[in-house]
């Protein structure tokens, strides 16, 4: 993904994050949210490696190798921070103590599937930490490029990967658009990006939605 | 007075037999055993069974002894972080199985602790889960994980003192504290090694009575931790 | 910046409702938040139900709640040093209900956890054991325990922080852990306040992500411990 | 149960115990074990509330009320000793990591069926953590005075009340004799108290047993 194109979902997303939320960021895309949080709003950082307060990526010549993220990305730990072992951490994420979390995936569907891990015969990652945090955050976001590289959706009618998490993805943030899945109606498209339609995300969305009554044209622009 | 278990890395590492399940702790290169990993390369062992987080980080880890053909399978939460093991797995020369992260932490914990498994609602409604019993208490359903017990355990500690009472540093505590409950023999390799009484007995992260034998490690991590970020 | 949880005792303490359930932290008077209870004994709730290993020491603790009759139950492992205990239970007053010690503390884990339950062997062949269902993996059989979630769980820790990262004393960390674990609202008494960064990041016993509000003690504990065993 | 008698079944399960064992040892007489450790033999032993490496009690004047074992008496720490929360202990306990432990009761039976925690109608006191060490130590000893207070024997055809563990005991050591189960002859009488005959075991015990062929007359006096 262009890195301009990560940079306006990161800060679509930080937009999302509430004063005194505790939240975990994914590998890749989602880490940079931290870069985006609005001035104001104070969040915590989990990482599921073992460690609460993340801070600011330290000065080059000041990295740790015992003080990383779950991408092997150098932290600071916050006054407040504390490590921990990968039982502890993940009491946290499946006991509900997490506010929020932020995953990349491969496809989502209106349903709130999220498929993250592997593409069958093709690529097995696994799923690491994502089905625990699909699972126990609060608040599932995915944040992701509107459509594959091959320029099919993945935002799908159905997930056809195995699934990370069934019915969990709350919040889907793109380059484009914001959906916000609602308990009766589905998936809402609240915001379209400045330089879209609202033609232009329907004919790039196989997942089913409804657009809001006072949907937002020209967004993203803050 | 609680018994010195310092012993010789051969005479520790010696227990391994060809066949066995070995728990490893680490995550992604943050507090892998790597001087046991080493040793473990230059013994004539195979067909090994590995649960990890992972199988190392890039070209070091336990992804060495998949390219020496020691391992038969890889259970862990994610091997994206070692190419090779996607290679072998396609080319048929290793069995990979993903498990959620958490849940593979809690199975080695479960493991430790004399439970029979543990009821999770992580993967319900997934492929993954279907290759779960399922099993409904309170009107939820949940996944049955069972409890994971290992021949061997390796582990790596920041501190450790001659009866095996181990402190991790930072982030590298991760599945070293799991991994080092649930094996028949854990073998926990230290950086720094201490006296009966050094360490503060409110801050010992892995009490000496999980650990059978107690290593030096020969890498210097600490020149390793520096490094690390400066040559990419 | 984690926020300062550092609240009044009453704010704190007014989220307590009749009917609600309790865990509480402390073994027989080893770390037993006598600040919180002490508080509780001059509210206005009732028909509590309290999990906690005990029911205090004689007559300090849990038990001063019972006696007021503010307790419908006690579920506890052991309430044989609370003599008041039995003789409220045999006049009707309370009921108590007595599980394993081990696994009162894992089932305040897993619900902390998010976990369902879990599957034990303790227990099994005992009277205490038909009141579980059983299941069987890989041909042993377990007892199925189920997750305990709490409204409230009060504790007690020797220092703490603003935002309500945690650390015990010597045996009085006990079910103090697991209990600041399984309740939707977490208080916990602090002997000693900090400022945040001043506890050790790697000593931290439990992480202020589980705590709701902190609550300066009010009891000079370092006095009590010393004249414990000279008045007998 | 008097102090003389005690101490006779305390020395007698010291001389159970076996150079580098971690133990865990049941409130009141149990606890008097570690005053009888043979020379040459060095246990640790586990209290279940939260520590190992318990060691002798403190001298008057030092003792801690956050220093106790499970009986709420004063402890000190030896070195190499830690202190840990009550899942960790019963991870211990539960998980097959200590090699013995000792505890009291209300009866006994051939099977190994123990039953000390309640008698029905009469007596809660709880199981505490007895469930637990009964199932997880690997070698369960019973010490208890051969008969209770009313003269009734406490070794019986079978437990009467209801069960602390099923088939769980392993050695049983009264102030007037030693039985140790083997997996097929059940209950085995090795030896019989100073003072005492075989005649008067089998008077006051119920309970099913064989008599060892070399089974030792006159012990318990070294």
């Amino acid at each position: 993904m262009a890195d301009d194109l990560k940079q306006i979902i990161a800060a679509r997303a930080g937009r999302e994050l509430k004063d005194g939320q505790i939240i975990n960021l994914g590998i890749g895309l989602p880490t940079l949210i931290a870069n985006h949080v609005p001035a104001g709003v104070d969040v915590i950082i989990q990482t599921e490696n073992g460690a609460i307060g993340v801070g600011p990526q330290p000065d080059p010549g000041c990295e740790d190798r015992d003080r990383a993220n779950a991408g092997n990305q150098p932290i600071s730990l916050l006054a407040g921070g504390s490590y921990f072992d990968s039982c502890t951490s993940f009491a946290m994420i499946r006991g509900g103590h997490l506010d929020a979390t932020f995953l990349g995936t491969l496809q989502v569907d209106g349903e709130g599937n999220i498929a993250n891990y592997m593409v069958p015969g093709k690529m097995l990652a696994g799923m690491g930490g994502a089905m625990d945090l699909i699972t126990g955050a609060k608040i599932v976001h995915i944040v992701t490029e509107h459509c594959a590289k091959d320029g099919t959706p993945k935002l799908m009618k159905a997930c056809t990967f195995p699934l990370t998490g069934a019915k969990e993805c709350d919040v889907i943030i793109t380059e484009r658009a914001l959906f916000r899945r609602h308990p009766d109606k589905g998936f809402v498209l609240e915001e379209v990006a400045a330089g879209h339609t609202l033609d232009d995300i329907a004919a790039c969305t196989d997942m089913a939605y409804v657009v809001a009554d006072d949907v937002k044209l020209d967004a993203f622009g803050e | 007075m609680p018994k010195n278990k310092v012993v010789p890395i051969e005479e520790a590492m010696s227990r391994i037999k060809s066949g066995m399940s070995i728990a490893v702790g680490g995550f992604i290169g943050q507090g892998d055993p790597l001087t046991l990993i080493d040793h473990l390369k230059t013994m004539d062992v195979k067909d090994l069974t590995i649960y990890e987080n992972d199988a190392g980080y890039r070209e070091r880890g336990v992804v060495e002894l998949v390219r020496l053909g020691k391992i038969k399978k890889v259970v862990a939460s994610h091997v994206g972080t070692t190419p090779y093991i996607g290679k072998a797995m396609n080319e048929g020369t290793l069995e990979v199985e993903v498990v959620p992260q958490g849940t593979l932490a809690e199975r080695m914990r479960s493991g430790g602790a004399g439970l029979g498994g543990f009821l999770t609602p992580t993967g319900i409604g997934t492929t993954y889960g279907e290759s779960r019993e399922q099993i409904e208490v309170d009107g939820r359903t949940y996944l049955l994980e069972k409890a994971l017990k290992c021949d061997i355990a390796i582990v790596r500690a920041h501190r450790g003192d001659t009866w095996g009472n181990l402190m991790y540093r930072g982030t590298s505590r991760n599945f070293n504290v799991p991994a080092a409950m649930c094996a028949d023999y854990v073998i926990a390799e230290v950086e720094n090694l201490y006296t009966l009484g050094e360490l503060d007995p409110e801050a010992v992260h892995t009490a000496g009575i999980f650990v059978d034998a107690v290593v030096r490690a020969n890498i210097d991590y600490c020149v390793l931790r520096e490094e690390a970020y400066h040559n990419g």
